[in-house]
């Protein structure tokens, strides 16, 4: 019964997306089609499933940084660091196991950096995450001197981000399996309620005997191995590390993806699914974009507006009225259920 | 009942639902001028929403509401104010972060060409908090100020706006016998100015002492409304339940127990300007009270013992080894709980279900890898939430919208789930309606008598002396005596506050 | 001698060479060079040249992020006699307000892809996606007029899609996926026209991942003359670039010089040659001689 | 118990002083009056954004748009002062009206739809730029001489420094934004916001109204900053000021502001501004750090400056709560 759940909650995200979708074909007749070219499937809604993957990698993360009443702002910046750290290992010979440890392990070490502000220093999160946002990009260019390190003869680490199995884009597999092992981790246990306990009253947490440092620094250190994930695919999608470019402003589309998902910026309930949606609902949009052919002067006038209106009716004051629609109707049955309760 | 021709405020079939929940179901209320008037009812029984009604903060789905027999709509707080309905709210709402001043005068500073005019309006602040007997620095922050005091600026600034209506929400909750009665001083003068007050407490002393007439709600209806002299206080109380109220319990006390190991032992606990360091033993099956006035240092004996502030001096043992309190996570590893006086900031996860804020401390305790089942957690949950009675339309409702009175439940009853061994109750009672109030008194026994140790701060004498097995009394942040067996009582506790005092009133 | 060099900041690897290139140079006459790095930021290189003016250099080179705006600071550095050399790009000033401006003209950069690709389909009908720059930066913006002009009148040539790909690889690849499966799985065209060289290296390999041959079936041509571009043209890839040179202090440094010792005012205008490189141009040398030069 | 409120206002002063004393002595150049006036003029239009931004983020918001209005009314100004022949005093009148309602707009989204102003201000963040973008993409240069005629305003300092037009704006906006926040109702109530919303309701703050008129304020400060920016540089560009949003959200912060709300000062952003400019300035005058080295010394110093900050505040509030704790005993036993 848990899917049937899931997807009741985030009803206008579907629907949302699925306009979108709708709208796309509308655009381009062949937004839809989907074929078998060199044994992977080929199509606009696959590139869709794949672009979208460094932001829907970086949304997981920032999901439960959000959750916990943060923001990560280094995300971007941690990708183009993880990546150049990926291309000079590749490039210095170590063995594609090595080289993706040594990556997700720089980009752990990222996230217990930005968790430590946070959580031991008590820096507030936006500021705590500005600093490597700022110093980050200084430091993948440090790892590149300033060069797009590319790794041309690598299909190995290529594989990553261009590959395929099962017919399906490497990136592709790699977030949806990151998806479902953070939804389960954080579901199946007592995390997501610890997370979402801190982000509503971070001291109550504490006074109850929850762990609120460790929890914080946990929550930042995965948002840093999402992004790490993220920074290897978009290495390895291009062949190379490009420390200025890699991720750039990624962070603002990842917290659009969560907020459009759902979750409130203010912390507390979070929904994982939700921006999941979220990520895609931006992806099909700039996808679509580009496939319209409008001149780029109006890209960013497009995504403003169709974002507003996705805002719009998801605000927190359409849905309380479309709940108290929905309300009205089951009232008489609400109020009889009260009445028995209280005659108990 | 004062019979005037036209009533000051009068409310008529008022009704409101939250999200299909009925709150408040054709309320009639009439307020006449110069009268106080006590609205009561059970906790959840719909009296601070009736308020939030009468003063614009909720909009009623039906009925009218009447001042001076023009029909109001006060679309906000601010229009309620213009109308002369001053309103102290329930849980303290003021701005900690604002100076006392500032929230006395917020929306009406003094001005002087065209700016706020920062003496005088602190000057005038200094004289209102004189008249409540307060001498505080007016320009420091307020959250500086213990809960108390801010109760007390709360009260201060509402009777300041308020020309013709003042309602007070649970005034008193957090105020000592001192304060209450100068209090009621002021709330004496303005009825006698012919202002219309609204009281609720669930203090029926406090009610016989200063009220006129009682207005009756249970389960967001009408029961009555009835003068309060002649009114028989059994028959009161069966109003407000809907039952009879079982007999007072005074608890009788095993001499055993007092020969037996401490569980908790304190030894020059104390931390510099905070707490002077201070003895203490707690055995099993043993009460301790902790009494003293406002600030006299009981939180903070509290936060000592439970390490969420680090003493600097002295020793903790439990069960005879020392324990170094560092937090509190710490505590509860050592099968201790508290549960805090200041619920709203320390106490709940507002969005968070009823149901998961019962199983909250338990789950923490856990650890996140070993979560409790949803079966587990619903059974939990519905056992506490019957056997303290906690009014809920449902066990998935976010508690932060439920009655104040209720959310204090569901914090006892969070850390009931943890079976503790220990637990300190900070200010139990505090806002907790006439039968619940029985029935955590009983609740407190027999946890006890289960052999819990338990150390309860109060500012109820009354209460605390039913079920102390001693009761240390706090002054200036020192335990200035330790009552055991025959004096504990009231009488005793006020002697040793106040023999203490005697060189703070001769100055 | 102390020279101040504002720089832009490092977005691009031609922009990374461009800076260890100065730096190369200045080493080599002596120069003491103060580098700032504008982080992009047009306000960041003003306050560098300021900073620079109170410390008292004795001549500032800038590399201006945008054309305009420079009136006043230039007009203070005149007050305190530094000559201002500008690199790669011009600035809309009066000319007194500095010594000489060491450029390319992108226009013509854009004009010289352009009439390569021309001369290279003749007359066979040809539709053309271009990948632009980031949208409204001054590059992106001439490097299409130049290429406009230079198929102006052609009616074989069209260009059927135009996108901004942001100067990057990422967009450069990702932008080209959308052009191909929108223009018929990209049958329907003949050439792709990048701003730079970077976002074609992205997008060869777009067209190579739709089953496409890049170089043959696209025709890739595109601007900087990079490193990476020679490596396209080596595996047959890349069909021609225009070399846009990370050498402008040398003749910088040099008018600089000229000034400073004999008081010969310089030509306000020196431009860098805009040389067309094609596969022909034996790609592994022009490769190897790059290389080094911190692309 | 009073200098608790000012603490984070004093910690970031001791840090600015220091931090300009570590200057000095490495470059005793950065003492002259060039490089303070260069300050000034430099972070101008910084500074007036920022000072809205202290009000946003004082009630709890915050405003990502500011950069893109910026570039906006730069780009408004140049496209209309180059086709039309209106005077550029009655198009700065236009333009801080249309940034203004901008803003007011976007107060009224985030009230009335009850939206997180960090998405809501993102999507203005969007539209504005954009909105530039269809304006024009190329840089216009602005030649009226009538500003050429502002920029020739200034007080020369003793010591050849200036004290620009944009800068004595600056100080200005800075001194009426001090006095906003601390002297009238408004102010109070922007801390109230910041507070408790909901206590802020309940004690009769007029909500709505408020927060319309702080991202108006904002909104009106964004248009000045970006009349100031187009003095700066002569000319209007959709690509300008990229970014400012952050810098001026770290100038606040870094002056003490908490980003919760409730607690802060306007005055501490100006000292966040000097801070800024003051790591800047340092990076210049070095001159040996390469691109890389650049961004990541602009971090580490952002991190110095805050880890002394929290560690000042750490003490300051230990020995404060000591002395609290002294004259309480002493107040209860003197009675
Ligand atoms: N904002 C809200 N949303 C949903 N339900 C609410 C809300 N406010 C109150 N209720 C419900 O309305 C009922 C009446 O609550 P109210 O606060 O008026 O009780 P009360 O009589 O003041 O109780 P107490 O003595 O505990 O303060 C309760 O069941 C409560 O759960
Ligand atoms: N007169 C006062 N002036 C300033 N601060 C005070 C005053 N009285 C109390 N406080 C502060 O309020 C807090 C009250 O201390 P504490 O909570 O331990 O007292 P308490 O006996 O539990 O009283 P309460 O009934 O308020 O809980 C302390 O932090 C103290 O500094
Ligand atoms: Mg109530
Ligand atoms: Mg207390």
């Amino acid at each position: 019964m848990a899917v049937p759940t899931i997807i009741r909650e985030r009803t206008p995200q579907l629907i949302v997306l699925a306009v979108i979708l709708a709208l796309n074909a509308i655009i381009s007749p062949g937004f839809f089609s989907i074929e078998i070219q060199n044994d992977r499937l080929y199509g606009s809604l696959i590139d869709v499933l794949n672009r979208g993957a460094p932001v829907t990698l970086l949304a997981i993360g920032m999901t439960l940084v959000i959750a916990t009443k943060g923001i990560d702002l280094s995300v971007g910046a941690v990708m183009a660091i993880v990546g150049a750290v990926a291309a000079s290992l590749i490039t210095s010979g170590y063995s594609l196991p090595a080289t993706l440890a040594g990556a997700l392990f720089v980009g752990l070490a990222c996230g217990i950096w930005n968790g430590a502000l946070v959580a031991l220093l008590d820096i507030q999160p936006i500021i705590a995450t500005l600093i490597l946002m700022v110093a980050g990009r200084g430091i993948a260019q440090l790892i590149t001197e300033g060069v797009i390190l590319t790794f041309n003869d690598k299909p190995e680490l290529i594989f990553v981000g261009s590959g395929s199995f099962l017919s399906l884009p490497m990136p592709v597999i790699i977030w949806v399996v990151v998806a479902i092992l953070a939804i389960l981790v954080v579901r199946r246990s007592a995390l997501g309620l610890l997370i979402e306990a801190i982000g509503v009253n971070r001291r109550a947490s504490t006074l109850s005997g929850v762990n609120s440092r460790v929890i914080l620094l946990a929550v930042y250190a995965v948002s840093g191995l999402c992004a790490a994930t993220a920074g290897v695919i978009a290495a390895a999608d291009i062949k190379g590390a490009d420390a200025n470019n890699a991720g750039l402003w990624l962070e603002m589309d990842a917290i659009l993806a969560v907020v459009i998902g759902g979750t409130s910026l203010l912390g507390g309930r979070f929904s994982l699914v939700g921006s999941l949606m979220g990520a895609m609902i931006i992806q099909s949009l700039n996808t679509g974009i580009l496939m319209a052919g409008f001149p780029p002067e109006f890209n960013l006038i497009i995504k403003a507006a169709i974002i507003l209106i996705i805002l719009i009716v998801q605000s927190p004051a359409s849905q309380a009225a479309m709940a108290n629609f929905r309300a009205n109707r089951q009232t008489v049955a609400i109020k009889t259920e009260s009445r028995e309760h209280a005659a108990r | 009942m004062m019979a005037n021709a036209q009533p000051l405020l009068s409310v008529r079939g008022v009704s409101k639902a939250f999200l299909g929940v009925s709150a408040l179901e054709n309320v009639d209320f009439t307020l006449q001028a110069g009268e106080v008037h006590a609205l009561l009812g059970e906790n959840g029984a719909g009296k601070s929403t009736l308020i939030k009604i009468i003063t614009g903060a909720y909009r009623r789905d039906e009925g009218e509401v009447l001042l001076e027999g023009t029909p109001i709509h006060p679309r906000d707080v601010v229009d309620a104010q213009k109308l002369g309905i001053g309103t102290v709210y329930q849980e303290v709402n003021l701005l900690t972060n604002l100076t006392v001043a500032e929230n006395l005068f917020l929306g009406r500073q003094p001005k002087r060409f065209g700016l706020t005019d920062v003496r005088e309006m602190n000057r005038r602040s200094r004289a209102i908090l004189d008249t409540y007997g307060l001498d505080i620095d007016v320009t420091a922050p307020l959250a500086n100020f213990s809960v108390a005091i801010q109760q007390v600026v709360a009260i201060a600034r509402a009777v300041d706006i308020s020309g013709k209506v003042l309602v007070l929400d649970e005034p008193t909750a957090s105020l000592d016998a001192h304060e209450v009665e100068m209090l009621f001083a002021v709330v004496r003068q303005l009825r006698a100015r012919g202002m219309g007050i609204i009281f609720i407490s669930h203090f029926l002393d406090q009610v016989y002492e200063i009220a006129d007439s009682i207005t009756v709600l249970r389960n967001g209806r009408l029961i009555d409304t009835v003068p309060v002299a002649g009114l028989d206080r059994l028959k009161l109380v069966s109003m407000m339940l809907g039952r009879q109220l079982e007999a007072d319990i005074k608890r009788t006390i095993d001499p055993n127990t007092a020969k037996s190991e401490p569980l908790v032992s304190l030894r020059g606990l104390g931390k510099r300007g905070s707490v002077d360091p201070l003895d203490l033993d707690i055995r099993q099956g043993e009460v301790v009270g902790i009494a003293g006035l406002l600030g006299s240092g009981r939180t903070e004996t509290a936060q000592l013992v439970f390490g969420i502030e680090r003493a600097d001096s002295g020793t903790i043992s439990v069960g005879g080894a020392p324990v170094n309190m560092t937090s509190p996570r710490k505590a509860i590893s050592q099968g201790f709980a508290f549960c805090p006086e200041d619920r709203k900031t320390d106490g709940i996860v507002g969005d968070l279900s009823v149901r998961e804020n019962i199983i909250f401390a338990l789950q923490a305790q856990r650890g996140w890898m070993r979560p409790l089942s949803r079966s587990e957690q619903e059974a939990l949950a519905d056992r506490y939430i019957a056997a303290l009675d906690i009014r809920t339309s449902d066990r998935e409702k976010p508690i932060k919208f439920l009655s104040g009175g209720n959310q204090q439940k569901v914090l006892l009853a969070r850390w009931l789930a943890t079976n503790p061994r220990f637990l300190i109750l900070d200010e139990p009672t505090r806002g907790i309606d006439v039968g619940a109030h029985a029935e955590i008194i009983r609740l407190i026994i027999d946890l006890c008598e289960r052999g819990m140790a338990l150390l309860v701060i109060s500012s109820e004498l009354g209460e605390l002396v039913g079920y102390s097995s001693r009761i240390i009394v706090l002054r200036d942040r020192k335990m200035v005596s330790e009552l055991t067996g025959d004096e504990i009582s009231t009488d005793h506790i006020m002697k040793a506050i106040a023999s203490h005092g005697a060189t703070g009133e001769a100055a | 001698l102390t020279v101040g060099f504002s720089q832009i900041g490092s977005e691009s690897g031609w922009r990374a060479a461009e800076t260890s290139v100065t730096k190369l140079e200045a080493q080599k006459r002596g120069i003491d060079l103060k580098f700032a790095d504008a982080q992009q930021k047009q306000e960041n290189q003003i306050k560098a040249v300021r900073s620079f003016i109170a410390q008292g250099v004795d001549a500032i080179l800038i590399a201006p992020v945008v054309a305009t705006g420079w009136d006043a600071v230039l007009k203070e550095a005149k007050e305190a006699n530094i000559p201002v050399i500008l690199l790669d790009r011009t600035v809309d000033a009066p000319q007194d307000l500095y010594l000489t401006a060491v450029t390319s003209d992108t226009v013509f950069e854009g004009k010289v892809a352009g009439e390569w690709l021309v001369k290279e389909v003749g007359d066979k009908p040809c539709n053309i996606v271009e990948l632009q720059g980031t949208t409204g930066s001054s590059p992106a913006i001439n490097r299409k007029k130049g290429f406009d002009e230079a198929i102006a009148g052609k009616a074989n040539l069209k260009i059927v899609r135009s996108q901004t790909g942001d100067f990057t690889r990422t967009k450069g690849k990702e932008v080209m996926e959308s052009f191909i499966k929108a223009e018929g799985g990209g049958k329907n065209i003949c050439a792709l026209y990048a701003h730079n060289d970077d976002m074609a290296v992205g997008a060869i390999q777009a067209i190579k991942e739709a089953g496409l041959k890049p170089g043959k079936d696209i025709l890739v041509v595109s601007i900087d003359a990079v490193p990476d571009i020679f490596q396209a043209f080596i595996a047959g890839e890349a069909n021609a670039t225009v070399e846009l040179t990370p050498n402008m202090a040398g003749p910088a440094f040099d008018a600089l010089d000229a000034y400073l010792k004999d008081k010969k005012e310089p030509a306000k205008w020196i431009q860098t040659e805009s040389k067309l490189y094609t596969p022909a141009d034996d790609p592994q040398k022009v490769y190897d001689e790059k290389k080094g030069l911190g692309y | 118990m009073k200098n608790s409120k000012y603490l984070p206002l004093l910690a970031t002063f001791v840090v600015f002083v220091l931090g300009y004393v570590i200057c000095i002595s490495v470059f005793p150049n950065m003492l002259s009056t060039r490089v303070a006036g260069n300050l000034l003029t430099d972070n101008a239009f910084l500074g007036i954004t920022a000072v809205g931004m202290t009000f946003v983020i004082l009630s709890g918001g915050i405003d990502l748009s500011v950069g893109s209005v910026i570039a906006f009314t730069g780009v408004f100004l140049s496209v209309i002062l180059r086709d039309t022949s209106i005077h550029p005093l009655a198009a700065f009148a236009i333009v801080l009206v249309l940034t203004t309602a901008f803003g007011a707009a976007m107060g009224g989204v985030i009230f009335f739809l009850d939206m997180p102003p960090f998405i809501v201000t993102l999507a203005g963040m969007f539209l504005a730029r954009g909105i530039s973008y269809l304006l024009t993409t190329e840089s216009v240069p602005i030649t009226h001489p009538f500003y050429s005629t502002l920029q020739e305003i200034y007080i020369r300092m003793p010591g050849g420094g200036r004290l620009t037009l944009i800068a004595m704006i600056m100080l200005a906006v800075f001194a009426l934004g001090i006095i906003l926040a601390q002297r009238t109702r408004f102010g109070t109530y922007v801390y109230a916001l910041g507070g408790n919303l909901t206590s802020a309701q309940l004690m009769g703050v007029p909500v709505a109204k408020t927060t319309i008129g702080i991202y108006a304020l904002s909104g009106f400060l964004a248009g000045l900053s970006g009349i100031v920016f187009s003095l700066y540089t002569s000319a209007g560009y959709s690509l300008a000021a990229v970014g400012v949003e952050l810098d001026a959200i770290a100038a606040v912060v870094i002056g003490g502001t908490l980003l919760t709300g409730g607690y802060g000062f306007v005055a501490g952003t100006f000292l966040g501004i000097c801070i800024q400019g003051l790591i800047q300035t340092y990076i210049v005058f070095d001159g040996t750090l390469s691109s890389w080295w650049t961004k990541i010394v602009i971090g580490l110093l952002l991190f110095g400056f805050i880890a002394l900050q929290r560690g000042l505040m750490w003490m300051s509030e230990r020995s404060a709560r000591n002395m609290r704790h002294a004259s309480a005993a002493a107040q209860a036993s003197g009675a």
